[in-house]
């Protein structure tokens, strides 16, 4: 890796949340060169706050976005990427998932980018093939109120899988799996991210995770507790 | 009975196309309204509100002569659109449409603004990160997530284009056959009198409406989640 | 006492000047207005609606409602009579002088009120029938919901020609020319009459006598209407 | 101006009440659909809801005639009221809120029921676990989330039942300074040819429904999720 | 404890999910004399849907809930207490949390079951404790999603401790939570339920808390793997 490869990671971030009672600042940055960055940090000192603006559903105050030496946000230069060119495969800390759509119309929800949703009659292979990986082939049909927990949060990480992203966002992805399941699509994960190459910024509470997923070629930003 | 079937037909066209219309502005006005500038601009998004509103507190009649005014060949609209196209509108079933519109548009309009309010951003968000524009977005998310409550709007509007007649009357004149919808045609025969000939005018315009209410109530593709719980 | 009487709409401006001179000469007296459609003040006064005196549009009406037993044979008296004119715009090029006229090409438009719901549409009708010439005209005919609406079409210039009363044709002047006065095989007469069930009996029949003194005659008159 | 007062308070008046009474009947209606039954009575329930939408689909005018036979003194249900209460409807500011009341009703049933069928029914079930009777998941969780959709539908409500004419007179008669309210004022303004006092009428008459448009937007005490996001 | 004490949880629940693609059938019965029952099983095996039915917001299609001898639910009997009489405090995993009220308030819900939130400018003493005990004094004022996802589960906790139940339901209380809190907030719980001696039913992915809040006095009810 020469020194002149620009980082992986390239975060400055600030952002101010006005409240009444509490107002809320975030002041983040890392520079990252390995391909996985974990944020840690206590409940509520801004993970996924920070995770939404590098995905770019909230514009920050201050700072830039650059992933790979492309920039994505750069306030000072006003430029800022909208989230539906960025191509990062975010699965949510609440899942966000489609509740009018099947679990197979969510996974298959980024194969098309045009106005129409996919059908509820069709699943395209990519998308069995998918299901059948996240043992979801039972409930393919169901709507996400008909599934639970586990099954929302692998339906989220199958969404963002398949939409290939450049790189991928994970609020903690396995926090509502049992643990021989999340054992194995950490495993599972670990492998296709080795395969094919992507970055990675991860929230998790869990340690496995951080062996499992970043230990091998991760840094660790840790943002500081909240004021209280 | 024979006389019923030609301002039935006019009628449905009428109140359909006017429906059809209103599903582009007020779905349209509604949705930009709900998503539109920051929220502190509160204040001139609730007076646009307002003023979209007016329509539904003029006497339709009233309504109609503010329109013919305006609409007529003198009018200021009237009058251009004839010069430039050689369109008139008045005494034309596209005038009674306009007419029909405008009335029912408050209906949709707030219907569709309540609703997009309703739908929770974060999934908007979620489409915008899986590759969506916005317009996608609207089409693939919003949109699907508003339509039960922009559904009832529309019913509400086409319900109320089959019983208007007052604005309708004042811009398309009821010409038989030609601009005379089946509420004026109940209109005249509860003005003249006859009791039975409305009734059973009455009769008809109900089951017109109730059917298609019926009809549409299925259009809803996505039911949401049926209350399961127990009571 | 309260005096309630339901008037044609077309007698509200003239009834509203009469109402100081009748409160005046009958102290302790006052007057309120019920102005409508002749039909729908009938429907009102069959329904029980608590009306002193009736004054409708044309004698038709008053006919249903003598009819019903509403009033006392006897009880009606005509109060003011009309005129049906033709008018055109004030702009018009030419004026017609017959009713022949309206049928050439010339009149594409002629705005006459629903003869089923409208008294100057009936009397439009028969006039035309008598002449021969409804079914040619008819063709040519704009509906109109009541007699303000034919005025105001021709007023603004969207119809040819419509066939209104004198008393309306006056309230526009600067808006609209009377071609000719159209002689009619009924006289147009406006009947009133004091109801059976008036709550206020006395009152109903001075204020019958009242409509008929020569003050209250003048104040019609200004209005255009003529003798009864 | 003087003569606007007294019609200004009595639509005011009229209009309120209107709104108040289908704040009760059409949230209850609305909430009963929505909620009641097994969901396979889907049926049953589409066709009430037709039913209860049809005060829409007729002419004001026919409506207020029919409404003119059931409580005239002489129909069914008025000689009853007049023959045990002694009460008389007909040319009564209480005949016309009956009249703008039935006329307004589907706008905010509709609305509701849109609204309550939007309400996560996990929340409700969250507050049943922790102790609340119905009514008070009604008072508690499904009115407050329901409301944006239902302040919608009351408002435009009120603004029917600030236009509507048609059945008002019908039933309560023209009565200057007793049942004549602002639009009806302004039907014959317009009716008797004077346009400048219509005007002044329209103005007064819209610039209430702003101003209480404007105020009733105030009364959305959770405004829910701003939109945070970009675009 | 003599043999005739009634089992803590006696629960035989049978309840049939028809879906065109994939129907659900779940079968479970467990009587259990220690104080915590645990449930485990694989995600989507019906741990949530067990709970559901014990806090009685899903009513069975046969079987019987009882608690400490107490019949909550019995089918055969036809006997089914609703859901508000059951004081049982259930957090749902997806936390439920009332989205116009705030932290304060959400917490406070229960505290007057009549039909008026609680207000949000006044804080009763014993909010304020809970809101402190659970890391959430700074958040009090916020509205749920305004917060982090590990300050909307201690919400949610902070919100069934607050109702006074009489056996507590927990779906995965800490999964949202990062190590560190977790530990803090299972030692307090497993303090807090030694002294009140209250039931528990929980449902967790975590061994740790089988151990800390089960492994002294819980059993473990494994529920089989959803059929595929
Ligand atoms: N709209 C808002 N207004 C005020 N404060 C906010 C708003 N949104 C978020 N916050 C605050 O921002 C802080 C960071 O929230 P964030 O969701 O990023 O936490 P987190 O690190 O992901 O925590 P967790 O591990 O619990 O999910 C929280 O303390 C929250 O109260
Ligand atoms: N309305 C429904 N229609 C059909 N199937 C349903 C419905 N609701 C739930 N299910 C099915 O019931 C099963 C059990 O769901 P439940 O939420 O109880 O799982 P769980 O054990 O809590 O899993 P997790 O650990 O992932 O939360 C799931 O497989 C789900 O698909
Ligand atoms: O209020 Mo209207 O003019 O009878 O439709
Ligand atoms: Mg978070
Ligand atoms: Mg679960």
């Amino acid at each position: 890796m020469s020194t002149h490869t620009p980082p992986t990671w390239d975060l400055a971030l600030r952002k101010h949340w006005p409240h009444a009672q509490h107002p809320f600042t975030l002041d983040v940055a890392a520079q990252c060169h390995a391909p996985r960055l974990i944020l840690l940090g206590e409940s509520g000192s801004g993970k996924t706050q920070t995770m939404k603006m590098v995905a770019g559903v909230l514009r920050p105050d201050a700072g830039h976005v650059r992933l790979q030496g492309h920039t994505l946000f750069d306030h000072a230069a006003g430029l800022h990427t909208p989230a539906h060119q960025r191509r990062l495969g975010w699965v949510a800390q609440d899942y966000a998932l489609f509740p009018h759509l099947s679990v197979a119309q969510n996974i298959g929800f980024a194969l098309r980018t045009g106005w129409r949703n996919p059908t509820a009659g069709h699943t395209p292979a990519a998308v069995t093939d998918m299901l059948a990986r996240m043992g979801l082939s039972a409930v393919a049909q169901h709507l996400p109120h008909q599934i639970s927990g586990g099954q929302k949060q692998r339906t989220a990480l199958a969404r963002a899988l398949m939409s290939q992203p450049r790189a991928l966002l994970l609020d903690e992805p396995f926090a509502a799996l049992d643990p021989a399941l999340r054992q194995r699509l950490r495993d599972d994960l670990a492998a296709l991210l080795a395969e094919l190459a992507l970055p990675v910024l991860l929230i998790t509470h869990d340690e496995h995770d951080v062996a499992a997923l970043g230990a091998l070629s991760g840094e660790v930003l840790r943002l500081p507790p909240p004021q209280r | 009975m024979d006389g019923v079937w030609t301002p039935l037909w006019l009628t449905l066209k009428v109140a359909g196309w006017a429906t059809a219309l209103n599903l582009v502005l007020g779905v349209g006005a509604g949705w930009a309204l709900a998503r539109l500038g920051p929220p502190r601009w509160r204040l001139a998004r609730d007076l646009i509100d307002a003023l979209l509103t007016l329509p539904m507190v003029l006497p339709p009649t009233v309504l109609g002569y503010y329109l013919l005014v305006l609409i007529g060949s003198q009018g200021p609209l009237g009058a251009w659109l004839l010069q430039t196209f050689g369109i008139r509108l008045i005494f034309t079933w596209q005038g009674a449409v306009i007419a029909a519109t405008i009335v029912a548009f408050p209906l949709v309009f707030k219907a569709a603004r309540a609703a997009f309010e309703g739908v929770d951003a974060a999934l908007e968000d979620a489409a915008r990160s899986l590759g969506l524009s916005e317009w996608a977005v609207f089409f693939r998310v919003s949109l699907p997530l508003a339509w039960r409550g922009i559904l009832a709007g529309l019913l509400l509007a086409f319900a109320r284009a089959l019983g208007e007649f007052g604005a309708t009357l004042m811009v398309a004149g009821s010409i038989a056959g030609k601009t005379q919808t089946l509420s004026i045609a109940v209109y005249e025969a509860v003005q003249a009198g006859q009791d039975d000939a409305a009734l059973q005018l009455v009769w008809v315009i109900s089951a017109v409406c109730i059917t298609v209410l019926l009809l549409a109530g299925r259009l809803s593709p996505w039911q949401g989640r049926a209350p399961e719980s127990l009571r | 006492g309260e005096l309630t009487v339901s008037a044609a709409a077309s007698l509200t401006n003239a009834f509203k000047d009469l109402k100081p001179l009748y409160e005046a000469a009958h102290p302790g007296s006052t007057v309120q207005f019920n102005f409508g459609a002749s039909g729908a003040l009938l429907a009102q006064i069959s329904k029980g609606a608590p009306v002193d005196v009736f004054v409708s549009a044309d004698p038709e009406t008053m006919d249903q409602a003598q009819g019903r037993g509403l009033l006392e044979a006897g009880q009606r008296k005509d109060i003011a009579s009309n005129t049906l004119v033709l008018i055109v715009p004030k702009g018009a090029a030419d004026t017609p002088k017959t009713t022949a006229e309206l049928t050439t090409a010339r009149y594409a438009r002629i705005a006459i009120g629903l003869p089923a719901s409208v008294p100057v549409g009936r009397y439009t009708q028969s006039v035309l029938q008598a002449e021969g010439r409804w079914a040619a005209i008819e063709a040519k005919m704009i509906g109109a919901n009541n007699v303000r609406q034919a005025l105001d079409y021709v007023a603004r210039a969207e119809v040819d020609a419509g066939f209104v009363y004198a008393t309306d044709a006056a309230l526009m002047p600067d808006k609209v020319r009377v071609a000719f006065t159209v002689p009619t095989p009924q006289p147009v007469r406006y009947p009133a009459a004091a109801l059976k069930a008036a709550p206020n009996p006395v009152d109903a029949q001075r204020f019958m006598a009242f409509l008929l003194k020569p003050e209250a005659q003048a104040v019609l008159a200004k209005h255009g209407f003529g003798k009864p």
